[in-house]
């Protein structure tokens, strides 16, 4: 247990991975939720085409930070209830690369598979074609910022594994991600340079995961004593 | 010997019994300076400074936003900074004072909010306007939120106050680039269509009381924090000795 | 001199909200010796091995492992350590076989977990998904875990729980076998243990002091 | 226990408040959670007043549809994991009772404020003050439903406490809920007849109130069984 | 005739996805009797004990109460049981006190729930949030429902876990007390109960038939 090379990324990888989708009997359900929940946005929104295509960078956005929210309470707390996370605590090595491992597992079921299917979506909201490979791009650096900084608030309030309070406390630190990776889209949209805005949420990404995983770790430790 | 004078100094400063007996002793005085600050900046902002050419009267709201908001952007930094020092060299004290700054931080934040949004209406015509400045400004009161609202999460202490300064500190990071990025997104939608009427530029006469009115919030918000912070001390060291002797040292009527 | 001392406590007090746990802990456990911690419900067993595990920092007092302090020798001391706390970390949506694969050493080899669930009992539900265990039954798969550990010592916080006799029976038997081989044994329990002899340390309370 | 004459209404609506309050450490975050999400939209979508008008009968409710999901996970969930779930089941009366309870107790920390906090989203979104009457009662009828419908879901979903499988199954659900909802606030700013779709999201509540009690009481007896 | 019989279970049988789990169980409860099911791990006694709170439905076979098949008397049946199974109930974010009153019948005076609270050792403790006890001491708060509760019949799924020497005695105590007034118990434990006088049933396995 966690005492190979990678210091335990692989190991726990591949745990999370293989729990996701014992727990949800496949991989494909959170594909299906986002599917699902573009489908609704039209409902709720009168759905002439050049109303949706102006707010749908905005919405793809919306939708990638909520699926996020949903699914990144879940991160500790079960580890904290079956003690698992003890265990964690207890292992000689660091704790960033299990850390580094989990939310990377949360990624590749949460944020990869929206970032796969960003396209079908594109089109349902009449989005120009050239603006996929920016639109795509953005999703992946940008996912991946939202898993680090939600994990960041998952460790924080895991005694108490609150959901609203949870949203209050990253919400406002998912802002920059959220303005910038709506700003990509947007600039390919309108034809102007989407190169800034996606290098600053490639700059946002090394930040997080060069001081995340260091908040995660101390809110590990002081949850346990909460 | 050096060592140990250090630590003799870094101990005592670190000690609630000595915050709460040195604070005894300056508190009249910061109390009084406070309010000569902000009666005379008052006076001076709303009574004898010239009204504006183009907005009139209506400028002189000023005297509160601009202070407010001023000591409500500095206050994130004093509460994440103390909560840094906590972490760093265990001392409760900067933990206390850090759990104190976010409520006075809060509120002032919120201040500046209402009359930020009471001063929109005659110069732009709406109340509110989702503005660089204005958005990041709203949201730091929620950064001062979530602070509030962790420590609730937490039956230790200890552990909510080493909570609460991961999460400011995580904030501190974050607020620089929040600025920015709200900033950026204006800039990058559309051009902007209000700006705030340049500090630099103003007339000296309105300038002075403003220079007046920020040190008095400034003086006020030391004077909130350590009060808070007295209170924080009573509540969680009300087994100390200290603290029941001065209680029972206390008249007891009145 | 081959007994050594493995690990070593010395007036270890911890507190929570100002108040104080316990009266300061002090003992020694050598190498082929095993401790039973006593004391009433709430007397602070669990939290004592929170301390050892460094899951919770103590607030006073030292413990040392192997003579060192044991802020000097933390990698080497955690990975001595086996440490199996009333939660026990089976996780409900793997198979009972996965879970112990998964808290065991990297190295272990099939063989050595299938031997590990067979002396358990739990051959048969290999492929069952911890979920759908009774109570003992995932005690069971926490406790394959004294088999294929390698740590020389092991932190057992009220092992016996939720056990039949014959499990009971199985973990002495486990620890029998691990002094035997100069393993080091801390554990608490309400139960008295039939056939595994122990030295008590009993946690008390602290008295009020005026 | 549940022995009352209401047979166990108003001690789980008590008990549901009292814990939602100690859990939160008051019930005050709700209302910042809708506040920080209605925050977001302007963020990701570009803030023209104009085009946020537009938009903003459809958000409100999609806002209301997330914070039910966010929150209803744990109507059943830790009642589940600490046992108190078995002993509601053998409690001697009817289910209903204590299941009405727990949702109107959920209704009430998320519903309710939700409706009285709208108007400041909707100065936010500058909808106009005639369109305020209309929204806040179809979103006090409109939440209700929610919370009922989601809750079925959450009982259905049980063991697994799944938060995106609850999406996935309670979302096709809310369907009506959203069109009717938002149709309401539409009606009121277009000036239209905004009373019929108000009296279908009452009819939806009538039918809910009747149905979803026994749909949840069936879904914990079977999730028990497991 | 006083000591009528309380519980009558005769043939039941329970299977889960076609495989069925223990013998077909018969076994009688008279009023002021005591019952201790025993059985390995895994053998189906938490299963048994749902299956006689109708939580689970039986495949085969009938339980009665006071002679009546229980699908005659559901409610009065519920309303004179006392069921505490592993998990105790115990609701983590309220206090000692709000969680045994929420326990407790309606009618349960203030004075009840102290004296209560009292004998469980956990006076000091009543305004505490349970998430914030030991795990003996959460096993107390569940127990204390022994005295508030005016139940007949107890149902009790193993509730000696957590508890140390002193809970062991005192739950032994409130069993007798609760025999002597003409209640009626039955429990599983895999310790044997030193002052209480039990009969036991054991459950056994189903043999494979070929
Ligand atoms: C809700 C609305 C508003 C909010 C949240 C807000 C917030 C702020 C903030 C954060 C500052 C910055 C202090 C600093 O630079 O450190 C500021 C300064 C200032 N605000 Fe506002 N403001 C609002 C509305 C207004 C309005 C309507 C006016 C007048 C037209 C105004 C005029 C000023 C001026 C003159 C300054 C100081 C000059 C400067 O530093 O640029 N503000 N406000
Ligand atoms: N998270 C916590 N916060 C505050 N107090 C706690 C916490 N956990 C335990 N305590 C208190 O600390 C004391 C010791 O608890 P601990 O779990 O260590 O007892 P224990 O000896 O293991 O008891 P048991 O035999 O019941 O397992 C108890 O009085 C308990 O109320
Ligand atoms: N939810 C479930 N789904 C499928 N099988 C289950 C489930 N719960 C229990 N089982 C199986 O049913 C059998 C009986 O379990 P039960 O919990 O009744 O045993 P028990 O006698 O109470 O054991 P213990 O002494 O460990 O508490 C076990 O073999 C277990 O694997
Ligand atoms: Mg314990
Ligand atoms: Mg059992």
């Amino acid at each position: 247990m966690a005492n190979n090379l990678s210091g335990g990324f692989k190991a726990y990888l591949y745990r999370d991975i293989l729990i996701a989708q014992r727990d949800r009997g496949d991989l494909s359900k959170p594909l299906m939720f986002f599917l699902l929940v573009a489908v609704m946005v039209p409902l709720a929104i009168a759905p002439e085409a050049n109303k949706l295509s102006a707010i749908a960078p905005g919405l793809i956005w919306i939708l990638a930070l909520l699926a996020t929210l949903l699914s990144i309470e879940r991160l500790f707390s079960e580890d904290y209830a079956d003690g698992s996370l003890e265990q964690l605590l207890i292992s000689p090595n660091l704790l960033m690369m299990p850390i580094l491992g989990k939310i990377t597992a949360h990624w590749l079921v949460i944020g990869l598979p929206l970032t796969l299917l960003s396209p079908v979506i594109a089109i349902w909201f009449s989005l120009p074609i050239s603006a996929m490979v920016p639109m795509m791009l953005s999703l992946a650096l940008g996912t991946a910022v939202l898993s680090l900084i939600g994990a960041v608030g998952a460790a924080l309030t895991l005694p108490r594994q609150g959901g609203v309070l949870l949203a209050l406390l990253v919400m406002p630190l998912y802002m920059p991600v959220l303005i910038f990776g709506s700003a990509t889209i947007q600039a390919a949209v309108d034809g102007l340079n989407w190169l800034a805005p996606l290098a600053m949420l490639a700059a946002l990404l090394a930040v997080a995961i060069v001081l995340c995983p260091l908040a995660i770790s101390a809110g590990l430790r002081i949850a346990k004593n909460g | 010997m050096n060592f140990n004078l250090q630590w003799t100094w870094f101990h005592r400063l670190g000690s609630p019994r000595w915050f709460y007996q040195q604070t005894q002793r300056w508190l009249p005085w910061l109390a009084v300076a406070t309010l000569a600050l902000l009666v005379t900046g008052l006076v001076w902002g709303l009574a004898i400074a010239p009204p504006d050419a183009k907005q009139g009267n209506s400028f002189r709201i000023i005297y509160l936003h601009v202070p407010a908001s001023v000591v409500a952007l500095a206050g994130y930094y004093i509460m994440a900074i103390s909560g840094a020092v906590g972490l760093i060299w265990r001392i409760k004290l900067s933990f206390m004072l850090m759990r104190s700054a976010a409520p006075i931080g809060a509120a002032l934040t919120f201040i500046a909010l209402v009359t930020g949004a009471i001063w929109g209406k005659p110069t732009w015509g709406t109340y509110w306007v989702w503005d660089a400045r204005i958005t990041s400004m709203l949201i730091l009161l929620f950064l001062y939120f979530g602070v509030i609202a962790l420590r609730h999460t937490y039956s230790n202490n200890e552990a909510a106050d080493k909570a609460g300064a991961v999460l400011s500190l995580v904030g501190m990071v974050n607020v620089p680039i929040i600025y920015k990025s709200v900033d950026w997104w204006q800039t990058l939608h559309q051009p902007a269509t209000i700006k705030f009427t340049g500090a630099p530029s103003m007339h000296p006469d309105m300038f002075a009381p403003l220079v007046v009115m920020i040190i008095g919030f400034y003086s006020f918000y030391s004077l909130a924090l350590i009060l808070f912070a007295r209170a924080e001390i009573l509540r969680r060291e009300y087994r100390a000795s200290w603290v029941k002797q001065l209680v029972s040292n206390q008249p007891a009527e009145k | 001199m081959t007994t050594h001392t493995v690990l070593k406590v010395e007036s270890l007090a911890f507190e929570r909200n100002d108040a104080v746990l316990f009266q300061p802990v002090d003992f020694e456990l050598k190498a082929g010796e095993a401790l039973q911690i006593l004391g009433v419900n709430g007397s602070g067993k669990t939290t004592l091995f929170q301390l050892l595990t460094a899951i919770l920092p103590s607030s006073s007092g030292q413990i040392s492992y192997r003579e060192q302090p044991l802020s000097d020798c933390r990698y080497e001391y955690l990975s001595n350590v086996l440490f199996i706390g009333h939660q026990s970390g089976v996780k409900a949506a793997l198979t009972v076989e996965e879970n112990l694969r998964w808290m065991s050493p990297n190295n272990t080899s099939c063989e050595k977990i299938s031997a590990a669930l067979e002396v358990v009992g739990l051959s048969e539900y290999a492929q069952i998904h911890c979920a759908n265990l009774s109570a003992g039954q995932k005690r069971r798969v926490a406790l394959a875990r004294l088999i294929t550990s390698q740590a020389k010592l092991w932190l057992l916080d009220e092992p016996l729980t939720s056990l039949d006799k014959q499990g009971v029976e199985l973990v002495e038997r486990c620890m029998n076998q691990h002094l035997a081989q100069g393993g080091a044994i801390l554990f608490s329990s309400h139960q008295d243990l039939a056939q595994v002899t122990t030295r008590n340390y009993k946690l008390e309370p602290l008295m009020e002091v005026a």
